[in-house]
């Protein structure tokens, strides 16, 4: 136990001695320090002439440095297919869940007992039909307010945990299979480097969203592109928590298995 | 078209992983086909590049058409078209050793191992091609993220050492990242030739120092430099059969060339502090390639002795920043490209020799030359370019990094290196020796190979790994004369 | 003459060989071993064709000159013939026809197992011997230097059992870290003088290498070739070598290895050091004083073994310490006499190991105790081993003698009694070792019953071996015959001084 | 000497404090046995990285960087630079996470448990 606390006492100490000594950092919150003069202020200038979009973090995020929230799906993409790989291999986990198929043989009718219910079911329903709503508006509200593709897509898959968390062995409103999830991630990922491509073929830059080959002006073009990507990036987001989310279940035993 | 090579490289590979796994739904291998097709297309493209690069300067790429400070950029040079061409091919033919380890029977991982494989080799092309801080920390993620997997798919054991693997690829990539925001809060700006302009004019020495020190702590525990190499051996003991090349190979000197880029281009060369950080280096880079040397003696697993002898092929990386010389850059860099091919293809015979035999202890390595004809080469050549018999291109990295340690007078990186070269001598000459020599053990084959030595999934990426190790011999010296006027040293 | 196709002979010389161990390693296991053998004689005799033609145009003093590609920045692979990379090349040319015809005679008989490998090797190393010979900078001579090295190791080790794994390992640690100290020297002396070409006479001076560097460097450079050519403290590989079979050590000990090593002290030391700074920094006395201490602990050791291939190999060590000595005198003649050395010490000694073989694949016998008597049964292999020792003890009209005059004329010019004296002792020594095998083998009181009738060697061994007697006495009487060697010799010397 | 400390608490001492907090996470990482606690204390340590950034990024008095009409001089919006940044570095938080809980997963599920020495005693019987 002295060694713990001799060592919590000698990072204190040693990085305190560190920051007195070196003042490498600026003082917070003066609006003089380089790291809001030199790139970040032609940003917030610019961003509504170039982007057209007055959100100023998804002007940055989706089209100044664009390339960055590409690899960032790609990091949940690779971290879905990842957790698929990892668990994947062990299928005779015996299925927790209701797999479509056996739902849709034996639809229970309103008065038969599986039915008994129905409020837990109604009510489901109603929320994730509410939530999905909203993560329609948060996507595509996204470069006004404070919005984008990963809120919107983790709504989404929000929707799909709630439904299956309170009402399991009802029909969720969508299902999908891991590997259709982990498919579903891929397509979301090409969807936004799909995008990129389109400039490129049209003349622009990657990702330059002022040559996209769509008959609209060019104010219009950039929001037409930033709402591409954001559907990509939904996409992406939404398929991979679900595929990790059903790959964990499949795979954990929880303490009150029937089985 | 051309112009757009330096963004299709990196995008080829990425956007056949996010296909891969959608079309391995309609059939089993079109995933890997699409695969396939778009790393080969990469490669070509990198080798245009380079030619492009080498004939009228370098490239640059501002995605997303505005001026350089305000948008992410790739800046292809010949350092980074060549780091960029080594990892594309050595990615290729890894791609093509994964056949054999294919396991048939669910779609989803057939689809999966390859999308994860093409992840990993576009993380690192971007990584070696990016030229802005922050863009090369996603890179870094992604190249790590596909790393744990694949190290995860090895079995049992793989999981522990993933999960160690990651804890300690996390903390390396927060100190990168601490290093990033630093630099960013002292210049402003995040692109490393528009950080280097504002460094030069000097003033920001401090911020500057604890930002190197901080990514030589983070890119150090990366790349297995010495004091950080814990990680290393149990990692590659057991990764996945077939991308153990592309980690060992590759994945741990990509690290050692962004520091290579920020030290020499962002920092730049008369920065106050540093003569002492590189004498500290110095020390690292010392003691890693006793150590490792010393360390892979002793042992009997194959995969574990060429861990630790990768712990010493970084410290011959990190030798060439060390010394700073331009000529002994030019020869670290010439050996980090020669090295991914042997430590690659070295990997290669460790898995085929599992693969045929189901074993990697070196003692039943008995008289398996006659059986494994063609891994026997490459092990003898690789043998032969680790210790530096001149027609390998071991040989000729060691004479340009002999001949900058001298050049600056740094006789005792000389000794070193021979001491170094000795020492892998040893423990390669004790396989040659249980393969050629010792008792016949009388392996079988552990799986039914329906002709020949291996399947030509395998036998393809050898034979690539000993003509390249023969012909980077021959070309070294157009390679030398390309770098060259590149590099400026240290105190020059 | 049309320069062109002369041009290219240096790199004609060492592909032959080249492509031949390719050939043979590729389709040895598929084809019936008479063709096998028949790519080596071929292969043989065409290198024989090659380095022969190149004779008369280094005669006439000029010299050709190949300049290939640039290996190392700044360093080209250049290959090019003078006097004495073309005496090593006559001989090691000359030499691989009756060794291979030799060896063919001593693996049948022998029932060998792996032979095609032991071809491919043996011709590989011819090809690394060539590229010694005509390497005319330091880069490429290093470069064939190592590949002779990694060549000769499955050679050494034919056996491949635990004995043969044990001295195949000190063989490698010596020659290896003896390369790399001449690879670091070779750095230093690149980044110093700024080129790596032999220039006869050298081309380093004093002031690139100021004090005890020139001493440090010196050693560093020719410790590569002192420890292939078995001078004494770093001999103790050579001894072991003789686990390989007898024309493997043939090889080692006559025509490639050992004479490499002594090659390379010439180089560094006349073509590259140069005798003004070798002598300035005290280097060439002290090497000299160690050749002086190998000849003669060497000749005392041969004479107490009593297995013929070791007291053998320890006469070697005495005979290639001659060369070294030759060398550090620098003096012309003294110089002229060690090249000399080499053409005779290869013939006499080639002689004496396919003797030792040929007793041993015919009569199974490996210590001279056990010979008694032998010249009953085997009078004319016998009669050739007499005749090479007195050779080697350097009798008149025979090879050994005009070679040992030169050093001996040479070190009387230096003015060094104690060197004299040496060599005169060193012949003497050298009768001690040999000529008791002579008298045992033509003793004829008690005779072993073996050996009561004619039994002689298969005629494939016999043959090389009254080919390689003959060529020493004919070197003796008539230096210049055929490839006029002392010519080359002379010029050689008078070129570097 | 106490307006000094109070003078660099209130300039730097946010930097200080997310530093401190890394090093709990890094010390957290290595003292820790029971491996999911590390892989939280890998949480906290990429948190103290994402706060660091976003202290740099402040400016004294100024609003969200959402562009109102009447507003256009740089100073009164804060950096939205590092803000877009940081988006990336919890996406790849929140992936790390991810995977690390699946490889636990597989671990917990072969081993028996995540606690460091049963792994290890577990893994040498393998």
């Amino acid at each position: 136990m002295m060694r713990k606390v001799i060592g919590i006492i000698v990072i204190i100490v040693g990085l305190g001695y560190v920051f007195m000594s070196f003042d490498f950092l600026p003082v917070i919150g003066d609006s003089t320090a380089p790291a809001h003069t030199h790139v970040s202020d032609y940003y917030i200038e610019n961003a509504l002439r170039d982007t057209h979009s007055p959100n100023l973090v998804t002007a940055v995020l989706a089209d100044y440095r664009g390339f960055d929230t590409l690899l960032e799906t790609t990091v949940m993409f690779s971290a879905g297919v990842c957790a698929v790989m990892i668990l994947g291999s062990k299928s005779h986990i015996r299925n927790r869940f209701l797999v479509p198929k056996k739902i849709l043989k034996g639809k229970p009718e309103p008065g038969v007992s599986a039915y008994k219910t129905v409020n837990k079911d109604v009510m489901v329903t109603l929320i994730a039909i509410m939530i999905l709503l909203y993560a329609i508006y948060v996507l595509l509200h996204g470069e006004v307010g404070p919005g984008g593709g990963f809120q919107a897509g983790a709504l989404m898959a929000l929707s799909y945990i709630v439904s299956m968390m309170i009402a399991p062995d009802t029909r969720p409103l969508f299902s999908l299979s891991k590997a259709n999830a982990a498919a579903l991630a891929g397509i979301g990922v090409f969807i936004y480097a799909f995008t990129g491509l389109l400039t490129v073929f049209n003349g622009g830059m990657f990702l330059e969203y002022g040559r996209l080959p769509f008959p609209v002006s060019n104010e219009y073009l950039h929001t037409i592109g930033i709402m591409l990507i954001e559907v990509g990036v939904t996409i992406g987001v939404m398929a991979t928590i679900i595929t990790i989310l059903k790959a964990i279940i499949e795979r954990v035993r929880f303490d009150d298995d029937r089985d | 078209m051309i112009q757009h090579y330096p963004a299709l490289v990196v995008i080829l590979p990425l956007c056949g992983a996010a296909l891969s796994l959608a079309l391995t739904k309609i059939h089993l291998h079109l995933g890997r086909n699409v695969i396939f097709l778009s790393m080969a297309l990469s490669f070509y493209m990198s080798i245009m590049q380079l030619r492009n690069v080498v004939i009228n300067g370098p490239m640059e790429y501002r995605f997303g058409g505005y001026a350089i400070p305000y948008s992410i950029e790739f800046r292809i040079d010949t350092v980074n078209g060549l780091v960029v061409a080594m990892v594309a091919l050595m990615g290729l033919i890894t791609a093509f050793y994964c056949i054999s380890g294919e396991i048939r029977s669910e779609k989803l991982k057939v689809g999966g191992a390859y999308a994860v494989v093409a992840l990993f080799v576009a993380g690192m092309l971007g990584n070696a091609s990016s030229a802005d801080a922050f863009n090369m920390y996603v890179f870094l993620e992604i190249t790590a993220l596909a790393a744990y997997c694949l190290i995860a798919l090895g079995g049992n054991r793989g999981m522990v050492a993933a999960f160690r693997y990651m804890l300690v690829g996390t903390i390396a990539g927060t100190f990168y990242l601490l290093g990033v925001g630093i630099l960013y809060s002292a210049t402003g700006t995040l692109n490393m030739q528009d950080m280097s302009i504002i460094i030069q004019q000097g003033g920001k020495d401090e911020a500057v120092l604890v930002a190197l020190c901080l990514m030589i702590a983070g890119l150090g525990i990366k790349s297995a430099l010495f004091p950080f190499h814990g990680w290393q051996p149990s990692a590659h003991t057991h990764e996945e059969r077939g991308s153990a090349a592309l980690i060992a190979g590759v994945m741990v000197k990509i690290p050692v060339y962004m520091l290579f880029r920020f030290v020499y281009c962002v920092f730049g060369t008369n920065f106050k502090y540093m003569q002492q950080i590189l004498i500290v280096l110095g020390i690292f880079v010392g003691i890693g390639m006793m150590y490792g040397s010393i360390r892979a003696i002793g042992q009997t697993n194959m995969k574990k002795l060429l861990a630790y002898s990768s712990i010493t092929q970084t410290s011959y990386f990190m030798l060439g920043i060390v010394i700073g010389s331009p000529v002994a850059l030019a020869g670290s860099l010439l050996h980090f490209i020669g090295d991914a091919f042997i430590k690659g293809g070295l990997f290669y015979c460790a898995g085929a020799i599992k693969y045929k035999f189901g074993t990697v202890n070196i003692d039943n390595f008995g008289r398996i030359y006659k059986k494994m004809p063609v891994t026997s080469a490459l092990i003898v050549a690789g043998a032969l370019s680790m210790i530096g018999i001149p027609p390998t291109v071991g040989f000729f990295s060691k004479w340009y990094i002999a001949m900058g340690a001298i050049q600056t007078g740094k006789y005792i990186f000389v000794i070193l290196l021979i001491i170094s070269s000795l020492l892998n001598a040893i423990y390669f000459f004790k396989i040659i020796e249980k393969i050629f020599m010792s008792k016949d053990k009388g392996l079988e084959d552990v799986r039914p190979v329906k002709k020949g030595e291996l399947p030509w999934s395998m036998l393809v990426p050898m034979s690539v790994c000993i003509v390249v190790i023969f012909l980077l011999g021959f070309l070294n010296v157009k390679i030398i004369n390309m770098v060259l006027p590149l590099l400026k040293g240290v105190g020059m | 003459m049309n320069m062109l196709a002369m041009e290219f002979r240096p790199l004609y010389a060492i592909f032959v060989p080249l492509i031949a161990a390719g050939l043979i390693y590729i389709l040895g296991e598929r084809i019936h071993q008479n063709i096998r053998e028949a790519i080596t004689l071929t292969a043989a005799a065409l290198l024989m064709v090659v380095v022969y033609s190149m004779i008369p145009s280094v005669l006439a003093g000029n010299e050709i000159k190949l300049e290939l590609f640039s290996i190392v920045r700044g360093v080209s692979f250049t290959l090019g013939t003078d006097p004495a990379g073309m005496i090593f090349a006559c001989v090691a040319s000359t030499l691989w026809l009756p060794t291979s015809i030799y060896s063919i005679g001593y693996m049948r008989g022998h029932h060998e197992k792996n032979q095609t490998g032991y071809y491919a090797a043996f011709a590989v190393c011819l090809a690394a011997t060539m590229g010694l010979c005509f390497a005319a900078n330091l880069v490429s001579f290093f470069m064939f230097f190592e590949i002779l090295t990694i060549a000769t190791y499955p050679l050494v080790t034919h056996y491949r059992d635990e004995e043969a794994r044990k001295s195949g390992r000190k063989y490698l640690a010596y020659t290896l870290i003896s390369g790399q100290i001449f690879f670091a020297g070779m750095v230093i002396i690149y980044v110093v003088s700024g080129s790596l070409d032999f220039v006869p006479g050298g081309y380093l001076t004093e002031a690139m290498l100021p004090g005890p560097w020139a001493l440090l460097v010196f050693f560093m450079m020719i410790g590569a070739g002192i420890v292939k050519a078995g001078v004494m403290p770093l001999h103790s590989w050579l001894p072991a070598a003789m686990v390989a079979p007898t024309p493997v050590s043939a090889l080692l000990h006559a025509v490639a290895v050992v004479k490499a090593g002594a090659f390379c002290t010439l180089r560094v030391i006349l073509y590259v050091f140069g005798p003004k700074l070798a002598r300035d920094c005290q280097g060439a006395v002290i090497l000299a004083w160690m050749a002086v201490f190998t000849i003669v602990l060497s000749s005392l050791i041969a004479i107490r073994q009593d297995n013929l291939k070791a007291r053998l190999a320890f006469s070697t060590i005495g005979q290639l310490s001659y060369i070294i000595l030759g060398i550090s005198i620098l003096t012309p003649i003294s110089t002229s006499g060690a090249l000399y050395h080499i053409v005779a010490h290869a013939f006499m000694k080639i002689t004496l190991f396919m003797v030792a073989g040929a007793i041993y694949v015919t009569t199974g016998k490996k210590n001279i105790s056990e010979m008694v008597g032998i010249g009953k049964r085997m009078p004319v292999t016998m009669g050739a081993f007499a005749l090479a020792s007195f050779a080697l003890a350097g009798f008149p009209f025979f090879a050994g003698f005009i070679s040992k005059t030169n050093i001996i004329m040479g070190a009387i010019e230096a003015g060094q009694p104690m060197f004299v004296a040496t060599l005169i002792v060193s012949a003497l020594l050298a009768i001690a070792y040999l000529m008791p095998v002579v008298i045992i083998a033509f003793r004829n009181g008690h005779i072993n019953p073996e050996f009561a009738q004619r039994g002689e060697a298969a005629p494939a061994m016999l043959v090389p071996l009254l080919i390689a007697v003959t060529l020493s006495i004919v070197f003796g009487v008539e230096p210049n015959a055929g490839l006029n060697l002392l010519e080359f010799a002379l010029m050689a010397g008078k070129a570097v001084f | 000497m106490m307006t000094g400390i109070e003078q660099f608490l209130a300039d730097k001492g946010i930097y200080y404090l997310t530093f401190l907090l890394l090093s709990f996470g890094v010390y957290g990482i290595i003292a820790c046995k029971n491996y999911m606690k590390k892989l939280i204390c890998m949480n906290i340590m990429q948190v103290a990285a994402i706060v660091f950034f976003l202290s740099l990024g402040q400016k004294k008095g100024a609003t969200i960087p959402v562009l109102i009409e009447g507003l256009t001089n740089a100073d009164s919006y804060i950096n939205p630079l590092t803000h877009a940044l940081m988006l990336t570095a919890i996406v790849v938080s929140l992936g790390t996470t991810g995977v690390g809980l699946a490889l636990l997963t597989r671990i917990r599920e072969k081993f028996g448990s995540v606690e460091e020495d049963d792994i290890i005693r577990r893994q040498n019987k393998l």
